[in-house]
């Protein structure tokens, strides 16, 4: 699952909670006592001009399907409406189970459940949501999204349904086939956790007469408590109570307030302000993230103490190598040792920023995470040891001088171009030169930075990199990250002599049904990523959140990192 | 000399001096004179001498900010540099009226040449109808000379020739039937031809309305058909005062000797080409002690001499009525005055 | 006069058509690739191609310009099959980033640009000839030396910096003003004028800043002229000299730089817009920059484009009506 | 020297300008009259200073012992703001350090004059250039070359200049970095200079064109021209010298503009490119921190406000010494 916007503060403290925010330090909050109340207006400030994709199928961000799940985007299952653990079980929606596994994971049942509809008034059938799953293939117009329908549906070569032929389509059909109210997906290889892939927004249903193809983005057709008054990019989404939706259909939503209004385009700072005033509308307002510099005025004082949260988020942030221009240990080992975490995590806001990552799968996972093994000579304390560092670079020029001295020459780094990297990356140079390592920063504009880093043909060595799992099970982050077929793989390292070993262990672990066993195995890929240094572990993330003082429910969402956004509501 | 003895201006101790960003410039220092109903007297000199300012001193026109004006200017018994600027508004355009030396800049352009001669009529004529305004117009355009003036009352001043709008800018200062005329060298701007004939309607006008015109004007031919008296001014200072003939016949001033001889016309001397005054005019600001012109005076006497320690006031010199400010009147006058020139 | 105002016109819509040229082009050579940009992170070689033919950019520029030109007459249609849809005369294109036709996006965000421009544009008009006729009449005093370092600072100080400046004082720090959030001035009046104030003041004091160094200029330069002497020379008021003669003068050059100002303006006051949050044509045009959404770019430079043009033939027809004799010679 | 009565001009208010001070050149009267302006002197001196200091930056910062990258995590507190009130203002940093990384605020001031000064001077030295060259070349030949000089200044303001200029940073960054300007900033900054170029030259030829159009009918010009004189020689001896009051007016309200659209390209993410310095790049940063650190608010904006009102003043006092006529009228 991507971070939200990289236009803020990317990486360095930014949206989102925890899987489970077991670790304390902070109490998070629901409300003030009491029910909640309906009626009111919620107003989310945002810095957005836009939410990324408001089409279920393209719909990929944390944030946006927390909102978008809550609020419009019935799924067949769905996280529980819950925070701190309980968030993250998985839970029926617009099936009447969490599903029906058989064929030793190959195929899987739903049954849709009773008085679902459209906003238009229309039920909500089988032949929607398999017209809905069958938009991820039109990957043509329908980009963005997740594609786990892709990956593990048994169908192939299907073009997606505008451009399907009628063979085409009956392959799709029968690989997602509707009986009555039952929805059965078949699977190509086993998964032992797809009712966790459904709780994705692209197993959503969308009514084939209504759907608009590319325009979709702009108005999807509500199948939950609220829908679309008015979206003006740059400007608001107003949110209205759906009058066709029936709350006893919906074993999940409450839908407290009256409306919801999303603010576009607000300067962070702006937000900021607006929230500490707490003025007006702004009483009634929840703002997703706070600026490192403001941190410190909200969380020293007690004023805030009710309507502020720091918690840990779901996201790890960390730094791809191009593992096939550093194709030395050495090298990556003395860009590790040398690099200043220290001034970047107070760059970032210190202790807000999170804590010293060792590795890439986040304690929250427990069946997944083991404390890693770090480098020989990394200063816990996130300095620098530029003695070490200049060893690992003094071994590096005799065992691989060739790279060595390509690292002497100007290593390219590409960052997003905000205030936030500029500064980052005045740390990495500075920290870097120290041992004799150039860092040649190569700024991105922000919204372009992972097209351009995903493009093969663009030759990086460092680019930054923030991952959470798309749900708890460290298979959504080990091969996505470091498999070749990984949707995220940044680090270009195929060609590592270590990588079909790897291949191979990351194969038997997703093909693992047994979760005690597959967490052993995810963690023992973990140590060993961390001890090849394909990537540099950053940091653990934490996120603050402020809301205004009459917002209740409050509460963050565990596995979107992210308030969850339908359900709250306004105390008067 | 003429019917009335009490004069309609009378300027007295005039000063002008601006501050300047290199110091103070004593434009006009200590001039006095009188004018009396009807006559002209035209005031010469060269560039700087302080004629112009003067003369926008009569009507107040000077910037106030940064012109320092001393001494009384009366006009209608009413000291001009005193009164009001209500008072002022009062005078100006209906008892003393301007014409300036450039037509061309001198009209509004963004307005018809009738509606900025009735402009001079209605604010001194408040309740006048329109009916009345246009008719005076009308008929102030005929006597200046305008011809087919029904068309030509709506059009603009860039639509006119120099001469046009020259007599446009005479109706203008006549249209309220002034008692005096300033005229800052009206015809410099205009063709020689044109110049003839403005200076004629002027003077023609002049008989018609009875006023009294101040003429400022640097030709000397001019001067000698239409003065009765002239004021010779030389940095700030009035250096003659006589009648036209007695100027042209017994110039009393070493300057203005110098001042016929640089005309053509009035040339005389041996080499048969033009006088010249020697030197440049000195600076306003810090003038030569003594006589300010003493520097470019060929009789001025050596160190030491009186020339060069005192400034000469302006005094009687002559039979004939005629001022002059020089220690050595009476020697020029029977040295050099009296020898060289016969108009 | 007329011959003058069609052959303006006809000037017009030929430079019109050149700033078309150079715009497609410019953007066209950009080694920006759009279908690049419509296919998402996950981004294959096929899916570029099938995008490229899908929105017209794999035909040459030429015909992609005249197919631009044709949509502003007679519409556009996109796409095929059930995922078509079309763009209705006048077209400047469809924006796959923001998933509309470009023509009803500016239409959406060119009321807010308006109402800003025009409200600017006359606190700007009354301070900067306020100013700069104060500065005018007390040429060298105190006035004067406080207007003029107005216009210097005005004129070069960035407006996000003042802008940001102004919001954080007048909001933060003296709390005059709430927020401002942008409401439609027919839904809220009352919220429209609290939300536009400040980006109002903060445009007509920088933009004022020219025209207070303009009028005093003007006016010292007409203070100067022959027939404003003559003018009190006449005995006219003062008030009436200053306004007849000096201000009329003065105000030619004026009207001449305010009718491209305001043209300017209408294209998008994007740094103000950008900070003060109002989603006017200038913030989406920034936000089209940073999208490469090259539709939306070319469209709002082309309506950008139109203004200033438009704007320079009623200057140079208002002028023929301030200046009679620029009127009667042409 | 001698003087006929009416030698010299009058000009309608009787000051006597030229008759106070005679003898001297018009340059050598501008000259005096600017020298007693001491509000401009000041200005001048302050302009120097900006001058100086930028060039001398590297200098300046090593005897101060300071530099505009090293981090200075001491200097900030665990949250990553300056540890001490004023942006920790010191006697190891001056002006204070820069919240997130403890960099020297005065250090990146004085590299960042260089940045700032320099696309200032470059670009209005070409814009200037341009306009200067074709201004006279349109108003002095006038005819056929004149329009196509008037149809290249309509088409250039008939584009909204400042959406192009963002619009273009990148990709012509990028062309300009392919046609072998080096990489990164050498790039990004040639890129400003060329574009505020492109789009400044039709401000400054157009007041040029107008002022040469004037000159051409006057008389010293029809008397070169009736002596035989060539087009050159009109255009660089008798109009070029003539043309240079307005010119530095121009310059004057130009230079600091160009310094301030620097700036707000930086706050777009478009000037130089970090860790470099420039005045934007601060003034961009800075505006975040009004609550956490005024302090770094306001430094480099008053610096700029400096220079900005040193140049404005400058420029007034030029023109006011060339063009006496400031000084004479008025009657209002």
């Amino acid at each position: 699952m991507k971070k939200k916007s990289i236009f803020g503060a990317i990486g360095l403290g930014l949206v989102a909670s925890v899987i489970a925010a077991s670790c304390g330090g902070s109490s998070s909050s629901s409300s003030s006592g009491g029910a909640p109340k309906k009626g009111g207006t919620v107003h989310i400030l945002s810095m957005g001009e836009q939410i990324a994709h408001l089409d279920p199928q393209r719909n990929y961000t944390g944030t946006d399907l927390a909102f978008a799940a809550s609020t419009m985007q019935r799924t067949l299952t769905s996280y529980k409406y819950a925070e701190g653990d309980a968030g993250s079980e998985v839970t029926a929606d617009l099936a009447t189970d969490t599903g029906t596994v058989s064929n030793e994971g190959k195929t899987w049942a739903f049954t849709l459940g009773d008085g679902g509809t459209f906003e238009d008034g229309s039920a909500i059938t089988c032949a929607d949501v398999a017209y809905g799953v069958s938009r991820t293939f039109a990957t043509d117009i329908i980009t963005d999204g997740p594609t786990y329908a892709i990956s593990y549906l048994d169908v192939a070569d299907y073009p997606g349904p505008y451009k399907a032929t009628a063979d085409q389509q009956a392959a799709f059909d029968k690989a997602v086939n509707c009986v009555d109210k039952t929805i059965t997906f078949n699977l190509k290889v086993p998964v032992a956790d797809f009712n966790y892939t459904t709780t994705l927004t692209s197993f959503s249903p969308v009514p084939k007469a209504l759907d608009t193809g590319e325009k979709y983005d702009m108005k999807p057709v509500s199948s939950g408590p609220y829908k679309i008054e008015s979206y003006e990019i740059g400007k608001s989404l107003v949110l209205v109570r759906n009058d066709k939706w029936d709350q006893a259909s919906d074993p999940i939503r409450h839908a407290y307030a009256d409306s919801i209004v999303y603010e576009f385009g607000l300067d962070p700072s702006v937000i900021d302000e607006r929230m500490i005033k707490d003025a007006g509308d702004d009483q009634f307002a929840v703002s997703e993230s706070i600026q490192p510099e403001n941190l410190p005025t909200i969380f020293d004082d007690e004023a805030f103490k009710s309507r502020r949260v720091d918690y840990y988020d779901p996201f790890v942030s960390y730094t791809n190598l191009s593992v096939k221009n550093l194709s030395c240990l050495d090298v990556r080992k003395a860009l590790y040792l040398a690099l200043d975490r220290d001034a970047l995590r107070k760059a970032g806001g210190g202790p807000y920023t999170g804590d010293y990552a060792d590795g890439f799968i986040k304690p929250a996972l427990a069946l997944d995470y083991a404390k890693s093994k770090m480098l020989d000579g990394l200063n816990s304390d996130g300095t620098a040891n530029v003695e070490a560092a200049q060893a690992a670079m003094d071994a590096a020029k005799a065992s691989c001088p060739d790279v060595a001295k390509h690292a002497a020459d100007g290593l390219v780094y590409y960052y997003p171009d905000t205030p936030v990297w500029a500064k980052a990356i005045a740390i990495w140079i500075e920290s870097e030169a120290k041992v004799g390592i150039t860092i040649k920063g190569s700024p991105v504009e922000a919204s372009k930075y992972w097209p351009t880093v995903m493009n093969p043909d663009t030759n990086y060595d460092i680019v930054r990199g923030g991952w959470a799992p798309d749900w708890a099970n460290a298979s959504t982050v080990i091969p996505e990250l470091f498999a070749t077929s990984g949707g995220f793989n940044l680090t270009r390292n195929a060609d590592d002599p270590d990588y079909a070993a790897f291949d191979a262990a990351v194969t038997a672990a997703k093909a693992d049904l047994d979760r005690a066993s597959q967490g052993k195995k995810w963690q023992a890929l973990n140590q060993y990523v961390v001890d090849r240094l394909w990537a540099l572990p950053g940091t653990f993330l934490k996120s603050q959140s402020i809301w205004g003082s009459k917002v209740g429910n409050t509460y963050q969402w565990g596995p979107y990192g992210s308030f969850n956004f339908g359900e709250l509501s306004i105390n008067s | 000399m003429t019917e009335n003895s009490v004069p309609v201006l009378s300027v007295q101790n005039l000063r002008v001096s601006f501050d300047t960003q290199d110091g103070t410039v004593h434009a006009v220092d200590g001039v006095s004179f009188d004018a009396y109903a009807g006559e002209t007297i035209c005031i010469v000199g060269e560039s700087g001498s302080g004629k112009s300012v003067m003369a926008s001193s009569i009507m107040r026109l000077n910037n106030s900010s940064t012109a320092t004006t001393e001494g009384r200017i009366l006009v209608k018994g009413l000291d001009v540099l005193s009164a009001s600027e209500e008072e002022v508004r009062g005078i100006r355009g209906s008892e003393v009226a301007m014409i300036f030396q450039d037509p061309m800049s001198a009209l509004n352009p963004y307005f018809t040449v009738g509606k900025q001669i009735a402009e001079a009529y209605v604010v001194h004529h408040p309740g006048a109808s329109k009916h009345e305004i246009h008719d005076v117009v009308l008929a102030m355009m005929i006597k200046v000379g305008i011809p087919s003036p029904e068309k030509r009352i709506d059009e603009y001043p860039h639509q006119f020739s120099g001469g046009m709008r020259q007599r446009i800018v005479i109706a203008i200062a006549l249209i309220n039937n002034p008692k005096i005329l300033i005229a800052d060298e009206p015809t410099t701007a205009l063709d020689v031809t044109v110049q003839a004939q403005i200076l004629d309607l002027m003077m023609s006008l002049q008989k018609e309305f009875g006023m009294t015109i101040i003429l400022i004007t640097h030709d000397l031919g001019v001067v000698a058909e239409v003065a009765q008296d002239v004021i010779v001014m030389y940095a700030g200072h009035i250096v003659e005062q006589s009648h036209v003939d007695a100027l042209f016949h017994a110039p009393t001033h070493p300057y203005s000797w110098g001042l016929l001889g640089s005309v053509a016309s009035y040339g005389d001397n041996k080499r048969g080409g033009l006088l010249t005054i020697s030197g440049s005019p000195p600076s306003l600001i810090s003038l030569p002690v003594g006589c300010s012109f003493h520097p470019r005076c060929a009789h001025s006497k050596g160190e030491g001499s009186v020339c060069m320690t005192d400034s000469p006031s302006l005094r009687s010199v002559g039979s004939d009525g005629s001022r002059s400010a020089c220690h050595l009147a009476d020697d020029v006058l029977v040295s050099v005055g009296r020898r060289g020139f016969r108009s | 006069m007329f011959l003058f105002v069609v052959r303006r016109l006809f000037f017009a819509v030929v430079l019109l058509l050149a700033v078309s040229v150079f715009t497609y082009l410019l953007f066209a050579l950009l080694p920006t690739d759009p279908a690049a940009l419509t296919c998402g992170i996950h981004c294959k070689p096929e899916t570029v191609l099938a995008n490229r033919i899908r929105l017209g950019y794999d035909k040459p520029v030429l015909e992609q310009y005249w197919q631009f030109l044709r949509g502003i007459f007679v519409g556009r249609d996109y796409g095929l099959g059930q995922t078509a849809f079309s763009c209705p005369a006048p077209s400047l294109g469809y924006s796959f980033n923001q998933h509309a036709c470009v023509t009803s996006l500016i239409g959406e965000t060119f009321p807010v640009t308006a109402f800003l421009a025009i409200g600017a544009f006359i606190l700007w008009m009354i301070i900067g000839i306020g100013v700069g006729a104060i500065a005018a009449l007390n040429k060298g005093k105190w006035q004067d030396r406080f207007a003029t370092g107005f216009a210097a600072v005005g004129v070069s100080l960035p407006t996000f910096y003042i802008g940001l400046l102004v919001l954080f004082s007048v909001v933060i720090w003296f709390q005059i003003l709430p927020f401002p959030s942008y409401e439609s001035p027919l839904d809220n009046f009352s919220a429209f004028i609290t939300a536009m104030i400040l980006p109002w003041l903060v445009l007509a004091v920088l933009s004022a800043a020219s025209y207070t160094r303009l009028t005093r200029n003007g006016m010292l330069e007409a203070m100067n002229e022959d027939f404003v002497r003559l003018g009190v020379a006449k005995g006219l008021r003062l008030r009436v000299i200053l306004l007849r003669y000096v201000m009329r003068q003065a105000l030619i050059p004026i009207v001449t730089i305010a009718g491209l100002d305001f043209a300017g303006l209408l294209g998008g006051a994007i740094i103000t817009e950008s900070v003060f949050s109002l989603p006017g044509m200038g913030r989406m045009s920034i936000r089209a920059v940073v999208d490469s959404d090259l539709p939306v770019l070319v469209g709002t430079t082309m309506v950008a484009a139109v203004f200033i043009v438009a704007a320079n033939v009623i200057v140079d027809i208002a002028y023929g009506f301030l200046d009679p004799r620029v009127r009667v010679s042409s | 020297m001698t003087s006929t009565i009416d030698s010299v001009r009058d000009d309608g208010t009787g000051v006597p300008v030229t008759a106070s001070i005679v003898g001297k050149s018009p340059r050598e009267l501008a000259w005096n009259r600017f020298r007693k302006d001491k509000f401009a002197l000041f200005a001048v001196g302050v302009i120097a200073f900006y001058i100086f200091v930028a060039l001398f930056a590297p200098i300046i910062c090593s005897a101060l012992g300071i530099s505009p990258t090293r981090l200075d995590g001491q200097a900030l507190n665990d949250y990553g703001l300056p540890d001490g009130p004023f942006g920790n203002i010191s006697t190891s940093h001056l002006l204070g350090v820069e919240p997130g990384t403890g960099r020297d605020i005065l250090a990146r001031l004085l590299y960042g004059a260089r940045v700032s000064l320099m696309v200032g001077f470059i670009a209005t030295f070409l814009t200037t250039t341009i306009g200067v060259v074709l201004g006279v070349v349109a108003g002095y030949k006038r005819g056929k070359i004149d329009a196509v000089i008037g149809r290249m200044t309509d088409l250039t303001l008939a584009f909204p200049s400042f959406l192009l200029i963002i619009a273009l940073t990148r990709p012509f960054t990028q062309r300009l970095e392919s046609i072998g300007v080096p990489e990164g900033n050498p790039a990004r900054l040639t890129y400003i200079v060329l574009v505020l170029s492109l789009f400044g030259w039709v401000y400054v030829a157009r007041v040029v064109r107008g002022q040469t159009l004037s000159l051409r009918e006057r008389e010293f010009v029809e008397a070169a021209r009736s002596c035989g004189a060539g087009n050159s020689h009109i255009i660089f001896k008798e109009l070029l010298p003539n043309l240079w009051a307005p010119v530095i007016v121009i310059v004057s309200l130009s230079l600091p503009g160009y310094v301030s659209t620097e700036a707000t390209l930086s706050f777009l993410g478009l000037g130089m490119i970090a860790p470099a310095a420039s005045w934007g790049v601060m003034l961009g940063d800075s505006v975040k921190y009004y609550r956490a650190d005024p302090t770094y608010l306001f430094i480099p904006g008053i610096a700029l406000i400096v220079l900005v009102l040193a140049f404005n003043i400058v420029g007034d006092a030029v023109r006011d010494a060339l063009d006496p006529k400031g000084d004479r009228q008025n009657l209002l």
